[in-house]
């Protein structure tokens, strides 16, 4: 598929571009809010997320004197790193703003790099919890980004496109032809897809740092994955730091959403429904989600492990039928 | 000319009787430069086979590459033993010692120069048989226990052996008397080459046999090899650097001369036990070497896995041929190298243990680094000349059996663990002794010949990788024709 | 015809008198036993050399009675006086094996005699059985052997054993060639004595 | 050092084929484009690091045997790339291997003389291997020069010599030498070993493979793929378990000569099965990563130099704080890491997203066996990938963040500027290449039309094609790296407008206890143990905590916690095999060389017989 950018592509892009950053602490609010009304609490504000990062931007930042260089870019890399990513997907419309060369290795990479400096963050202060964090959230990621990269090359192989937008307009067009238009494309499975959501929404658990594996909410040293790696960050530091979070989370929903039921606009016209579509599924994953951290315990850190080699297994099925496919 | 290469040994040996040893080191020196420029000069103008002193003594190509060896050794050797000499001297051993030392190294050199250059082959077997007796001497130089007993071992084991060589000779002698009748001119190399297959092939096959295993104890073959490391070990160093170095090619010499009259006559068995004496031979010494504790050891094992490598490369004939012909003369430049500079840790440090002699890289800085490059040169590493002659020989043994090949390999690393991790031990390894015993013993007390001597070998064996002069090339060509090598360049 | 019985007798005794030097452990009597069987030896190639008229055969038994019978003789006494050992203590076999073990060499010699004479070679068997048979004990006697005397007289035995085969397959090397030969194998004997003087002095032998 | 100028000389010195005659041996040279890169390459590396030596070497201007030994170590190396008969190769890789075991010993000591005698042996038996090869390839061609090799290799051929080179490369079951080698050089050596040296058989192994090869033996490919697949995966997973910098470093370098070694094998295996596009991405892959390592990696090897000259250790858990004393070389390693560990704008991530796209290729070929092991290879590889990650994070994380543990890490200085100009022109090389890599990918064109007959699209924003006339992905660096640096530029001015600049600098919250204590912080072994936990198959570690013992159960003043990680090969392979080497040498040392002497001529006789008996019953 060929890429000739115009205005109306630039344009869409930057608005779905922004569309999603706006939207991600939406999704994380209204999983948390989920979350403490099925425990019977009252929860907070779905926007209250929002709420929080405006106020962390208002503060002063804390920085411990054994900080270096680390601690003043990493915010802003992992930060950005989450945006480049999001710049990259399409979740609405066919094209993303950096569709052309969105490619499914480097989304998986760009995630490690942001993992890389959270880390490098974590570790910057000498704290024994930064470093017990960092440690911690190699151990998940070097789990999990071989079930990652697997599913998206399972996607690529299964589609014969190397680009995001591409394998999930592939599959849009194939699930179209097959079931619109009666036309028989043997592009079109639904074990694979869904194999591959259920791999890539453990995978997604994991990085998010979602109850089976981690707790978001507790700063107990023995749970703690991803807080304990910006237990140091304050002010606005953290604050890109809970974006980033809220970020990846979305990026993670969306790619389960599109694998799951890619509908994307392919003109301007679709748009507005494509939209709804989009946000609907959102929600039903965050419900989703939600119900997954709400009837599961925690889980002990090496049996992890276990967890995520389901994941790897299911998305090496899907990779071989994929193969089988062609 | 050619006379005077056995002339010039002779009357060192006799003036060597009379002679003070600090003038007598100058004349040595004088005579081995004498005898290289003769052979340097016989070399170059060299074109066929020759006979002199009545018909007793010839030159072909194949003794001249042996007695070009001989003669670049001993130079180089005569150097050392100025140097030699006189740092022992200083340390304390007395004059007469070193008379007697001249004398029978002189004697050696003669008898050793009688049988390369012999057209009779029972002046090969006596002047064989007298190397064994000059040197038995000079194994026991240093008069202790094992020096001894190493000579009683070397005395009694290559007499034995050599006298099974004598049974061959006799066979052959036999076997010629029917051609030629019984005379002197039935055990002429040259008349035997001659007749060829008028010989009855079942008495050539087995007088090569009785001369393999005969001959064969005295180049070191592998079940007859038990005197070599003792005797090679226990000389003075510029003997066991002869010894090592030449008079195992003087020896082969021998069982290539049967070699060549079964050749002649159209028997091809040989072949095989060449193979099978110097694959076993190369076995042997691969296990053997990393047992090993006395460094002077190690380089006599190191010789008998070339002259190993060399059987079977003339076992296997062809291009290995050639390879072996080099073999012989780099082996030599090689060994002679080894043996003379861990001459300088031993005259020096008076240890022949390695696990005594450590870090040489700081107190023997040049002697140490020569060594290293020595031990490497002599696993046939290319930047020394070994390389040449081990690639020969090797691409001989690959076209003959890969298998086989590859064995051989395998082997020659054993040796070089062996070898290599002993000597990288002697040159890199810590020693805790304290300071000021190690500044006592550094290279500075040996006399400068000692240290220059082992680098210009160095210099030479390294060289010759990029540069061997084409009269030589020559030479080793026309010699490898004897054995119906096939020369591809 | 005679000669040729006699010849057979002399070569008998060099057989016998190598069995009986397997049977004794004493040094004395060993070396008199090599210079009985050298001059055994000596009288063997005397008979060819009458025989056959050959200057250079009694060359050869001239130069055969000086050495072996009288020279190594003389020096291998001498230097036992000085070591002053006389009985072979110890060995890697017995003596009624050894001699047991001796016969059966005797055997082989004279298969390996047929098999080589089955293909066409034109001496006598039974000459060359003998030399086979001396040669094979006498390197069993330096096998088996500790004492270094012992070992001298097993190689000496050997070195016969390749003389009684060159003067019967031959009609003896040329005299030069002997002359060379017997003068490296007295200075040999030489140094080996002097060799036992000095290990007794630094070892118990 | 100045191998640098002698080597820029040599470049403009030589004509296009050159042959010294001597009277023996021919030494001829040719550049071909293969040569004419791995020259460059060397040469541009050389030159970084003689500049980064020229302070840094002071240090050894006592002994100035070091630069001689480096200068001849780099001249063999050059010449080596541009011999052209085997010879001469032969020559100059040994005397490479020999200039580079003297640098391995030059510090001197037990440990060094250990890692030396492995180094030599390990790559003798290599060169013995390479001349195996050599050999038949001579038999079958009968001449020395390379130009009649050409096709001629056929599999054992290929399998002895690439034995051989792996050896030198430190492929997985023959790497065992270059952990303890690389460590105890003087650390620009280290640099050039690992940036340099070890792609020599890299260069070896091309040459065989793509120009000697006959060209039919697939499963070749194969084995190489899953060869470098394991040697990626167990490298860098050893390397996490390290304290020694130099030692981590090392075991990097094995991770990334299997990366290569996998791009090798695809493309070996897409050129027997005639797979052109795959080819050539996996070559592309293969000469950018080369490119890739060797400069990040020589970065790295240099910066740890300056650690262990500043703080006098190498030891990781007595390290730590480095970057306030360190400032710009922490961010000069920092960017080497982010590149040897392929985070995305940088070069590394470039060739090994070739490396998967190739890998991806092979996968679309639907080959009955290449499917399966494409897909391992995929598995391992981005296990590999993240796990080098986490091994770098714990480098520099321990090395460079937080509190100084010990009093080395405290008296850092800032290294020299010279120093540190040696170390930016590779890192700024790499962050060149990661960003803007077209040129250099129009240049390698020339080395993968010399080895494969075709070459690869250089335009920055055509899609890669792998098997069909479809396009199917793109990777635009340009792209991603302007597209990060806006977003960047945006989000820093967005929260420069609106949000609040206040900073307070204070301690680290440490729960109340006492801040000042170092220990508190989290060690090296600590970070990497969880991971090493999940996969402790890989290693067979030992690890013991000794108490002081007669101390109430509950209050003991000291522990010690000792731990020694193993490497299995090491343990399973080279270590049985030394003490099996050992015992068949002791009992043959006491059959054959009996000191008594009867045995001896018992020996003499026997041998004898037994010739007899061949002469009488088998020869006739």
């Amino acid at each position: 598929m060929t890429y000739n950018y115009n205005i109306q592509h630039l344009i869409i892009g930057i608005i779905q571009f922004f569309t999603i950053i706006l939207l991600a602490p939406f999704f994380a609010g209204f999983i948390h809010k989920l979350k403490q009304r099925a425990r019977g609490q009252k929860g907070i504000n779905i926007f209250q997320f929002y709420i929080n990062f405006n106020k962390l931007l208002k503060k002063e930042i804390v920085l411990s004197k054994d900080a270096t260089f680390i601690s003043e870019i990493a915010p802003y890399i992992v930060f950005v790193s989450y945006l480049v990513i999001l710049l990259m997907l399409p979740a609405f419309y066919r094209y993303s703003l950096l569709g052309v060369s969105s490619d499914v290795i480097l989304i998986a990479y760009s995630l490690a790099l942001a993992t890389f400096f959270m880390t490098l963050y974590a570790m910057d202060q000498g704290s024994a919890f930064g470093g017990l964090g960092a440690s911690r959230e190699w151990f998940l990621t070097v789990l999990s980004e071989p079930s990652l990269i697997f599913i998206f090359i399972s996607l690529a192989i299964y589609t014969k496109q190397g680009r995001i937008t591409d394998i999930f307009y592939f599959i849009q067009k194939g699930a179209a032809d097959a079931f619109l238009l009666g036309v028989n494309s043997d592009a079109v499975s639904i074990a694979i897809p869904f194999l591959l959501f259920i791999s890539l929404f453990i995978v997604g658990i994991s990085e998010n740092a979602r109850i089976p594996v981690d707790n978001p909410e507790t700063h107990l040293e023995l749970t703690m994955f991803h807080e304990a790696n910006i237990l140091e960050a304050s002010g606005k530091h953290l604050g890109l730091f809970e974006y980033g979070s809220y970020l990846k989370l979305t990026v993670f929903l969306t790619v389960m959403s599109l694998i799951l039921f890619p509908y994307m606009a392919v003109n301007i016209y679709q748009i507005p429904l494509s939209l709804i579509v989009y946000i609907l599924k959102m929600i039903i994953l965050c419900i989703l989600i939600a119900g997954v951290e709400i009837v599961s315990p925690k889980m002990r850190v090496f049996r992890v492990p276990n967890l995520l080699s389901v994941s790897f297994m299911l998305s090496l099925i899907a990779m071989i039928l994929s193969i089988r496919g062609f | 000319m050619y006379e005077l290469i056995l002339i010039l040994p002779a009357a060192a040996l006799i003036v060597s009787i009379f002679a003070d040893v600090l003038w007598m080191a100058y004349l040595q020196l004088a005579v081995s430069v004498l005898v290289f420029c003769a052979v340097v000069a016989i070399a170059l103008s060299f074109n066929s086979i020759t006979i002199f002193l009545g018909g007793f003594f010839f030159m072909d190509y194949i003794n001249l590459v042996i007695l070009i060896t001989v003669s670049t050794l001993e130079l180089f050797v005569a150097f050392y033993s100025f140097g030699y000499v006189r740092t022992e001297i200083a340390g304390g051993i007395s004059k007469r010692k070193f008379k007697f030392y001249y004398f029978w190294k002189n004697l050696f050199v003669f008898s050793m120069m009688v049988s390369i250059l012999s057209n009779n082959l029972g002046i090969y077997w006596t002047g064989l048989e007298a190397t064994t007796l000059a040197t038995a001497l000079l194994v026991s130089f240093n008069r202790t226990k094992e020096s001894f007993e190493a000579t009683w071992k070397y005395v009694i084991m290559c007499s034995v052996g050599i006298a099974i060589g004598l049974f061959a000779i006799v066979i052959l002698y036999f076997t010629t008397s029917q051609v030629y009748g019984e005379s002197l001119k039935s055990l002429s190399f040259i008349n035997i080459m001659h007749a060829g297959s008028k010989l009855d092939k079942n008495f050539l096959m087995l007088a090569f046999i009785l001369a393999l295993v005969g001959f064969g104890t005295k180049v070191g073959f592998a079940p007859m090899h038990n005197w070599l490391p003792d005797a090679h070990s226990q000389g003075p160093s510029p003997v066991s650097a002869l010894l090592s170095g030449v008079l195992l090619n003087t020896a082969l010499l021998g069982i290539l001369r049967f070699y060549q009259i079964n050749g002649a006559a159209g028997i091809y068995y040989p072949r095989y036990f060449l193979i099978g004496f110097g694959f076993f031979t190369i076995l042997v010494s691969a296990f053997s070497i990393i047992k090993q504790t006395d460094y002077k050891r190690l380089f006599a094992f190191s010789s008998m896995e070339n002259m190993g490598i060399i059987a079977l490369g003339f076992g296997i004939g062809g291009i290995a041929v050639i390879g072996s012909l080099l073999q012989i003369f780099f082996h030599a430049l090689n060994k002679g190298l080894l043996f003379l500079s861990s001459g300088n840790v031993l005259a020096v440090t008076h240890e022949r243990k390695i696990e005594k002699i450590r870090n040489l890289s700081k107190n023997f800085p040049i002697t140490g680094l020569v060594l290293l490059f020595g031990v490497m040169g002599i696993s046939g590493m290319p930047p020394f000349a070994m390389f040449l002659g081990e690639i020969y020989i090797m691409t001989g043994v690959f076209r003959s059996n890969i298998i086989l090949g590859f064995l051989v390999f395998i082997l020659l690393i054993f040796i070089f663990i062996g070898l290599f991790g002993k000597i990288l031990k002697m040159y890199a390894g810590n020693n805790d002794s304290d300071e000021r015993a190690d500044e006592l013993q550094s290279e500075n007390a040996a006399h400068p010949f000692m240290i220059y001597v082992p680098l210009i070998l160095l210099l030479v064996s390294s060289l010759l990788l990029f540069y061997i002069p084409s009269q030589f090339l020559n030479i080793v060509k026309s010699a490898s024709y004897e054995f119906g090598g096939k020369i591809i360049f | 015809m005679i000669m040729e019985k006699i010849a057979e007798l002399f070569i008998i005794l060099i057989l016998v008198s190598v069995v009986l030097n397997v049977s004794s452990p004493f040094i004395k009597f060993a070396i008199k036993l090599y210079s009985f069987q050298s001059l055994m030896l000596a009288f063997y190639i005397l008979m060819g050399a009458v025989h056959f008229n050959s200057i250079n055969l009694y060359g050869s038994f001239v130069i055969t009675v000086i050495f072996k019978v009288i020279l190594i003789p003389y020096f291998l006494f001498k230097t036992l006086k000085k070591v002053k050992i006389d009985k072979e203590i110890d060995m890697y076999i017995g003596i009624p094996e050894a001699v047991v073990f001796a016969g059966s060499l005797t055997l082989l010699s004279n298969l390996i005699a047929q098999k080589i004479i089955n293909t066409g070679i034109t001496f006598g068997s039974f000459v060359f059985t003998i030399s086979l048979a001396t040669f094979l004990i006498g390197a069993m006697l330096m096998v088996t052997r500790k004492t270094l005397f012992s070992q001298i007289i097993g190689f000496l035995t050997i070195d016969n054993a390749i003389f009684l085969a060159a003067n019967s397959i031959t009609h003896g090397m040329p005299l030069l060639v002997e002359l060379g030969v017997l003068f490296d194998l007295f200075v040999s004997i030489l140094i080996l004595s002097v060799l036992i003087l000095n290990l007794r002095r630094n070892v118990a032998v | 050092m100045s191998a640098a100028f002698f080597t820029v000389l040599s470049i403009y010195g030589f004509k296009n084929e050159l042959i010294i005659q001597s009277s023996f041996i021919n030494f001829s040279f040719k550049f071909d484009a293969l040569s004419l890169f791995f020259v460059i390459f060397i040469s541009s590396i050389s030159i970084f690091i003689s500049i980064f030596s020229i302070k840094y070497g002071e240090k050894y201007d006592k002994k100035p045997s070091l630069f001689i030994y480096s200068f001849f170590f780099v001249m063999s190396m050059i010449i080596l790339a541009i011999s052209n008969d085997m010879l001469t190769f032969l020559i100059f890789w040994e005397l490479m291997s020999i200039f580079s075991f003297l640098l391995v010993i030059y510090e001197g000591g037990e440990e060094s003389r250990k890692a030396g005698f492995l180094y030599f042996l390990m790559t003798h038996i290599g060169t013995i291997l390479i001349t195996a090869g050599f050999i038949m390839l001579y038999l079958k061609t009968s001449s020395f020069s390379f130009d009649y090799y050409k096709g001629a290799a056929g599999i054992m051929i290929l399998a002895a010599a690439i034995t051989g080179f792996s050896i030198k490369a430190g492929i997985m079951p023959f790497h065992t030498w270059l952990p303890y080698a690389h460590p105890v050089a003087p650390a620009n050596i280290s640099a050039i070993m690992s940036g340099i040296m070890v792609n020599m058989a890299i260069y070896g192994i091309l040459k065989f493979l793509f120009v000697f090869s006959s060209g039919s033996a697939p499963f070749l490919g194969i084995i190489l793929l899953v060869l470098g697949a394991l040697s990626a995966l167990l490298g860098i997973m050893y390397a996490m378990a390290q304290k020694d910098i130099k030692k981590l470093l090392a075991f990097s370098t094995i991770e990334n000569m299997g990366i290569i070694f996998m791009g090798i094998g695809i493309s070996y295996w897409a050129k027997a099965e005639n797979f052109k596009s795959i080819e050539y991405f996996a070559m592309l892959a293969v000469l950018l990563h080369i490119i890739n390592h060797g400069l990040s990696k020589s970065s790295l090897f240099m910066g740890s130099g300056l650690i262990d000259k500043y703080t006098h250790t190498r030891n990781m858990e007595k390290l730590g704080g480095l970057s306030k004393k360190m400032r710009q070389l922490s961010i000069l390693f920092l960017i080497g890491i982010m590149s040897i560990s392929a985070m995305p704008p940088l070069n590394g991530f470039l060739s090994e997203w070739y490396l998967y796209i190739s890998l991806i290729g092979s996968v679309f070929t639907g080959n009955l066996y290449m499917v399966y092991f494409s897909i391992i290879a995929i598995a391992l590889l981005s296990l590999s990938g993240a796990a080098a990650g986490a091994a770098f994070t714990k480098l520099f994380g321990i090395t460079f963040l937080g509190k100084p543990r010990t009093v080395h890490a405290e008296n850092a200085i800032e290294p020299n500027i010279i120093e540190r100009i040696g170390i930016a022109i590779p890192v700024f090389l790499c962050i060149y290449i990661g960003i803007y890599p077209y040129q250099i990918i129009s240049n390698l064109n020339a080395v993968i039309f010399y080895l494969t007959g075709g070459t690869v699209n250089s335009n920055p924003f055509s899609a890669v094609h792998i098997i069909s006339a479809r396009p199917f992905s793109l990777y635009a660096p340009a792209l991603i790296a302007i597209a990060l640096a806006a977003v960047l530029l945006i989000v820093f001015f967005y929260l420069k407008l609106f949000s609040s600049d206040k900073k307070r600098i204070f301690e680290t919250w440490a729960c109340g206890l006492d801040e000042k204590n170092s220990k508190a912080q989290y060690s090296g072994g600590g970070f990497s143990s969880s991971i090493m936990k999940v996969f402790s198959s890989f290693y067979s570690s030992v690890s013991e905590i000794n108490f002081e013992k007669d101390v109430k159960k509950y209050f003991r003043s000291k522990s010690v916690y000792t731990e020694e990680i193993n490497d299995i090969f090491e343990k399973y392979i080279y270590i049985p095999a030394e003490k099996l080497y050992l015992k068949v040498s002791e009992i043959f040392n006491k059959a054959a060389n009996s000191q008594n002497i009867n045995v001896s001529l018992g020996y003499l006789f026997l041998s004898l017989i037994v010739c007899f008996i061949i002469y009488i019953f088998i020869i006739r």
